[in-house]
């Protein structure tokens, strides 16, 4: 299986690509005569929903942890989704006194967390209430950046965090901060140590691929519901060549 | 011009995505515009870190300002973000004199706050069944025991032959399925970020 | 161990790594004042260092250098690979440079957009080809019976274990599927009842997942702590 | 809130007073508790006062134009006739105050029939009742008494649904005197609602009690009764809920009827004279009031209902104000975070236990440098023998890429091995071209090297190496990396042109170096060199030797474990490179590795002592669970 794999691997690739972008478009057109999907009930994005609105009553911040994964980076995943977090968060509590903070570990997340909020508020039509310092880089290293990120939980009004980035072994000195600054820690991913601290230290944890949902049960638009139908069609086509590869291999043929 | 630039700056992402993405697939054709692409985005990855710096300076410099014990902490973070800048450009990255500041102020705290995190760790560890008193997660602190217990003679016992059995075939076996499965669920919704991307449909750099 | 070393021949440098590090582990007893102390100075050095690191690495030796050389040696192969490989990238982080300021920051949008279309496709390419395409051919290749032991008792267990793994990673797949059945009004929506049972053996395997990887940072900064321990006692004895 | 509505004056009293504050006049007789009043409920008269009243105007209206209209008798006409002036100069009087339609309507309803009407049928109602039971006249006389002043403006009009019932009955039946026992069913079944319902922490019960029993003890077709009382209790539970019309019908047939009882005692035959006398006899309010007989006192009354009516209206704004403040309040309270700071002490406190529970016995270790526990075989760690073979297979003298890539925090567990593989790699003279992904790797890399043993036994003597420094761009940088190496990395960080001068000049590509040996403690980065530089190295066989952390074995080791592997060999966390010093014979430990054993020990006690005590005491999550 896997000398196949190699051997038409690139174009196998691509097409897996195509696939998948196809599968997104199709679904993504296709939305409007369709009865809408139904997600699964993830209870960490029920309370952050609701976090977001308690905060904005009781005059509190949230925090927005994009992680320290630059866009660069394979888990530029985790930090997009992050971003996207942090839109639907300050539309959400654009009128809220304390507008939303968002903390990164990394350069070009920091500006674009910047640009995703000055574009939200632009969008808004509340431009002057961006300010550039919402956005900040607390350090550059993983343990720096969760140190930097400490005083702001501790400081800051914060209600809630939401830990929705490339994150390592330091996420635990953030819900750490946020357990005793008594605030809500939801987080999610894309590494799995960071997960398996999350499990035990997080109060509302979001596993491996909950993660990438979250645009989908935010509602940041059809885009991002086409493109979770579309991984539960393409979750079908991997089971199906696991299954099919082991059992190829297992009656020993090409080898 | 409101309309056209977010217009622009998609059709920016999507071509230069493509551009790259193909490079990866047709290395023939695309291989060297891939690689200068790639080339220009490490640069331009340093500037972006300059401005985060930038960025990381501003805030305390103004958190300095508003005076307080705050205040004092963001002083001491930006004394010491100007020595060491001073230093290791004076001595160079690898200079005797940045070895010494890495060794005698990074490498202590640092370790430190990864002991810090034994103890947070273990703490949340005793808790969590009061936290969530599910079956997944006895089962979770199950394994936990066993790995750990696996991981070393124990210290009076010695090491128990079938503990660390069982720990080589929980980390051999039942978390390598899992690991795997997690794995592709990060890698499809990784995919599917990316192609949303390069849809243009997410647009994080605020089209 | 690296701390230990550098102290026997640096006093000073051992007297502020052992007053940082009680600093530091003062955080077990509550946030105070001398725990940010130590964090601060922490965030400014490391921060500090790669600044300077950068500059050096791709301002100072990919971006000013090769001018000097060019201009030096004045060859013009150099100089068109820095007009296509470097220029345009030194462009358009100057460009970015105006993200400093608020008023300007729009400006700068076209060359994040730039970034965040490589990321993304260097994401892609690294998800399918680094991750996807390996464990489906790891998985795939459990049960190949070329690399099975040769006796069958060995044979049996390495089957089954292949087994458990393919199943493992098949129902933790399966775990994760979000869409759910549509069902009438009022009758809670969820998988099948086969569904069901597989997506709850997936979070088993998923919770004996993370239970494995939390031993693994556990043990991590477990050493972490006895390294400062260690660290601690050598210096008192270092000293008295 | 539960305002007592003097009859007389109709101002609100507080509940304790026995009379009027104001006008003097005995209050809880009528139990004219204010509409929001919690047990509104019990009392009739808070069930919408305003309707009530038209529907029994309603009913006597229907009455006098059917079975009753023929048993009119003369001398009524003229009191109707006053009663009807008087009720046409009501309301010129009234119409200043602003008063509500209904009370319009109702004073501008000619309901005067009915105040003078009663007296035909309650006579020979009476008459039969008194014949079969006289003793309980006096009872009923007072019940009247007490209710009629009250109630004979709310019987004003009946709805129509509730007519039914006695319209039925008369359309089987002519008007006879036979006719009255099932007529009367109604009546006693509703009275006796009207009662029970009437009923009053006071004098009520005993009241209604007598009432109920004389009735019924009179009461031929009684077996009747249940069905009514079952029907009609639940509707007036709600009543005041719903739509007045339905339910509280069937209550206020008897309502009026007892109303005019006590006017009824008085024998009919000499209306008139009775009728000043009972303005004589009765004291109170009531005595006044009846002394302007049917017509004046049901004007009067008649303008109260506006009174309770507003009251009404009043009352439950009122009342959804205040649900509106509760749920405003606690709405309020909720986002608060609860008070932390105990909380925070007795996490702190247990904290602290574990604290110590986990350094006493690491310290222990360390100051005794105990060794009694066996260090680890290189057989026991996966990797490590991989790993040794191909770092002896390396040839001498050629590059290798050593990737620093582990945070300055990982030292303490990683730096056992990185230094012994220093060491071995400068036994080989193998030249180590140092590069990293994270930005603290160079100085990680030269203090190390600075600390480890060279050749001639010194303490960084070696120094046949170059440092390359920091490779930008994460996964990119590593893509550019393993594609040619000088392009991203052109010099050394001691600016230095490596690639043109030897050993580096023979290097194009990545699987040009003898090894690539990724010293991180990242499973993510361990990744991405495994995926993005990996197949690079796969097409000339280039080995990929990985030294981490324990926090990555888990994510690593498939990779190793895979077929074919994608790493060749690994060394991971305290043990693996104690195993690895082992396996070149340096097995230098100091208490360290009993320390680990140790408090890996303690720690397997907490956990199990916390999950097991918090879990059986059932001691409530400390901090700010925001579960609603």
């Amino acid at each position: 299986m896997e000398q196949v794999l190699n051997s038409i691997g690139n174009y196998l690739g691509l097409l897996f690509i195509l696939l998948c972008l196809g599968l997104i478009l199709y679904y993504f057109f296709s939305d409007g005569n369709q009865p809408k999907i139904n997600l699964r009930d993830i209870q960490a994005f029920r309370h952050l929903r609701r976090e977001v609105d308690l905060a904005v009553e009781a005059g509190k911040r949230l925090h927005i942890s994009l992680g320290r994964g630059s866009i660069n980076e394979l888990q530029g995943g985790a930090a997009f989704i992050g971003l996207t977090i942090l839109d639907r968060s300050a539309r959400a509590a654009s009128n809220s006194d304390r507008p939303p903070m968002a903390t990164a570990g990394d350069g070009v997340l920091t500006i674009l967390s910047q640009d995703t909020l000055q574009s939200t508020y632009r969008s808004l039509g509340t431009e002057q209430r961006y300010d550039p310092t919402n956005a900040r880089m607390t350090g550059l290293n993983p343990l720096a950046y969760a140190a930097g990120a400490m005083p702001i939980i501790h400081d800051e009004y914060v209600s809630a965090n939401f830990f929705t980035g490339h994150l390592g072994t330091e996420i635990a000195l953030l819900t750490e901060a946020g357990e005793r600054s008594g605030s809500l820690t939801v987080a999610g991913s894309d590494s799995l140590h960071a997960q398996a601290v999350l499990f035990t230290t997080s109060d509302e944890p979001l596993l491996g691929e909950e993660l990438y949902a979250a645009g989908a049960y935010l509602g940041a638009g059809p885009a991002h519901i086409a493109s979770l139908r579309s991984q539960d069609l393409l979750r079908w086509v991997l089971i199906g060549a696991i299954v099919i590869g082991a059992i190829i291999k297992l009656l020993g043929f090409l080898n | 011009m409101k309309k056209i630039l977010p217009t622009s700056n998609a059709i920016i992402a999507v071509i230069s995505g493509l551009l790259v993405l193909l490079g990866y697939f047709f290395p023939g054709v695309f291989g060297n515009i891939q690689s200068v692409l790639i080339g220009w985005a490490i640069i331009l990855a340093a500037f972006a870190l300059l401005l985060g710096i930038y960025n990381l300076a501003l805030v305390h410099w103004k958190k300095a300002g508003a005076g307080g014990t705050n205040g004092i902490n963001s002083i001491v973070l930006l004394v010491s973000l100007g020595i060491t800048i001073i230093a290791a450009s004076l001595s160079g990255p690898t200079g005797s004199l940045s070895v010494w500041i890495f060794n005698n102020f990074q490498v202590p705290v640092e370790i430190s706050l990864l002991a810090v995190l034994a103890v947070v760790l273990v703490y949340a560890a005793a808790r969590l069944l009061t936290r969530r008193p599910k079956w997944s997660t006895i089962l979770f602190l199950v394994t936990v025991l066993i790995v750990l217990l696996g991981s070393v003679p124990l210290f009076f016992l010695g090491e128990v032959a079938p503990l660390v059995a069982l720990r080589g075939w929980v980390t051999q076996v039942p978390a390598v399925a899992g690991g795997r499965g997690l794995l592709l669920g990060v890698a499809l919704g990784t995919v599917a970020t990316g192609i949303r991307i390069l849809m243009g449909v997410d647009r994080p750099y605020g089209g | 161990m690296l701390e230990r070393i550098s102290q026997l021949a640096d006093p000073i440098g051992a007297i502020i790594g052992f007053t940082l590090t009680i600093m530091v582990l003062s955080y077990l007893i509550g946030d105070n004042i001398f725990f940010r102390l130590a964090v601060s100075v922490f965030i400014g050095v490391a921060s500090g260092y790669a600044a300077v690191l950068i500059l050096y690495n791709v301002i100072w030796h990919q971006v000013l250098v090769p001018v000097f050389q060019v201009i030096s040696t004045g060859k013009t192969d150099d100089l068109i690979t820095y007009a296509t490989h470097v220029l345009p990238a030194v462009v358009l982080g100057i460009w970015m440079l105006t993200k400093v300021s608020p008023r300007l920051s729009r400006g700068g949008t076209p060359v994040l957009a730039f970034l965040t279309g490589v990321g993304a496709a260097t994401v892609i390419a690294g998800a399918v080809r680094g991750t996807i395409f390996p464990q489906v051919g790891a998985s795939a290749n459990l049960l190949n019976i070329q690399t099975g032991p040769d006796e069958l008792s060995k044979l049996v267990g390495w089957f089954i274990n292949g087994v458990i793994i393919l199943v493992g990673t098949v129902t933790t797949l399966i775990y994760f599927k979000f869409g759910i059945k549509r069902q009438e009004e009022g009758v809670p929506v969820q998988h099948s009842v086969i569904l069901e049972y597989l997506s709850t053996a997936g979070q088993g395997f998923i919770v004996i997942t993370l239970g494995v990887f939390f031993a693994g940072v556990y043990i991590a900064t477990l050493t972490a702590l006895i390294d400062r321990i260690q660290f601690l006692w050598d210096v008192i004895i270092g000293f008295f | 809130m539960t305002d007592i509505i003097c009859p007389l004056c109709g101002k609100p009293n507080p509940p304790e007073l026995e009379e009027c504050r104001y006008c003097q006049a005995p209050l809880n007789v009528s139990g004219f508790l204010a509409p929001s009043d919690q047990e509104g409920q019990e009392n009739p008269f808070i069930l919408s006062p305003d309707e009530p009243d038209q529907a029994d105007s309603q009913v006597i209206k229907s009455e006098s134009t059917s079975a009753l209209e023929q048993s009119i008798p003369d001398w009524l006409k003229n009191t109707e006739a006053n009663f009807l002036e008087e009720t046409e100069a009501k309301p010129e009087r009234q119409a200043p105050d602003d008063i509500s339609e209904q009370i319009d309507s109702l004073l501008s309803q000619p309901s005067t029939p009915d105040n003078v009407t009663q007296p035909a049928i309650d006579d020979d109602w009476l008459a039969s009742l008194l014949a079969e039971a006289g003793g309980e006249s006096s009872p009923l006389s007072s019940q009247g008494a007490l209710l009629g002043d009250i109630e004979e403006p709310v019987n004003e009009n009946i709805p129509q649904p509730f007519i039914e019932e006695p319209f039925k009955a008369k359309g089987v039946l002519p008007p006879t005197p036979v006719e009255k026992p099932d007529w009367l069913t109604g009546l006693e079944a509703s009275s006796k609602i009207k009662l029970e319902g009437e009923i009053t922490p006071s004098e009520g019960i005993d009241q209604g009690a007598g009432i109920t029993e004389s009735i019924e003890s009179i009461e031929t077709g009684s077996m009747e009764i249940p069905d009514w009382i079952g029907k009609i209790e639940p509707e007036e539970i709600s009543s005041n809920l719903e739509e007045p019309a339905s339910q509280i019908a069937p209550a206020e047939l008897p309502g009026w009827l007892e109303a005019l009882r006590p006017e009824d005692n008085v024998p009919a035959t000499e209306p008139v004279e009775d009728l000043s006398a009972a303005d004589i006899v009765t004291a109170g309010p009531l005595a006044g009031l009846r002394g302007v007989i049917g017509a004046r006192p049901s004007a009067i009354r008649a303008r109260k209902p506006p009174t309770y009516s507003i009251k009404l209206r009043v009352t439950d704004e009122q009342r959804a104000r205040v649900e509106m403040m509760e749920a405003l309040l606690a709405d309020e309270q909720k986002p608060k975070p609860l008070p932390s700071q105990p909380a925070l002490t007795s996490r702190n406190i247990f904290r602290l236990v574990i604290a110590a529970a986990l350094i006493l016995p690491i310290a222990w270790m360390i100051i005794t440098g105990s060794q009694r526990v066996p260090t680890p075989q290189p057989g026991d760690v996966p990797g490590v023998i991989d790993f040794t073979q191909q770092v002896q297979a390396l040839p001498t003298g050629l590059p290798v890429l050593l990737a620093f890539d582990y945070e300055a925090g990982f030292s303490g567990e990683m730096n056992l091995a990185v230094s012994t593989l220093i060491t071995q790699l400068a036994i080989k003279n193998a030249f180590m071209t140092l590069v990293t992904t994270i930005p603290s790797g160079p100085a990680m890399a030269e203090s190390l090297i600075n600390s480890s043993v060279g050749l001639d036994g010194n303490q960084g003597s070696y120094s046949y190496y170059t440092n390359l420094g920091y490779i930008p761009g994460g996964t990119m940088g590593l893509v550019g990396l393993a594609l040619s190496p000088k392009s991203v990395l052109p010099y050394s960080l001691d600016g230095i042109k490596v690639w043109a001068s030897a050993p580096l000049d023979a290097i194009s590509t990545i699987n040009d170096f003898s090894a690539v040996i990724v010293l991180t403690n990242d499973p993510d980065t361990a990744r991405s060199w495994i995926e993005q530089v990996g197949p690079t190295l796969k097409i000339d066989g280039t080995p990929l030797l990985i030294i981490t952390s324990s926090q990555a074995e888990p994510l690593i080791r498939p990779y190793y474990e895979a077929n074919p592997s994608q790493v060749q060999g690994m060394v991971t966390s305290l043990a693996g490179g104690l195993a690895y010093g082992l396996s070149v014979g340096n097995s230098q430990q100091n208490g360290e590795w009993d320390a680990f054993s140790i408090s890996i020990t303690a720690s397997v006690l907490i956990i199990l002592i916390g999950s097991i005590s918090r879990a059986a005491l059932k001691i409530p999550i400390t901090g700010k669970k925001k579960e609603s």
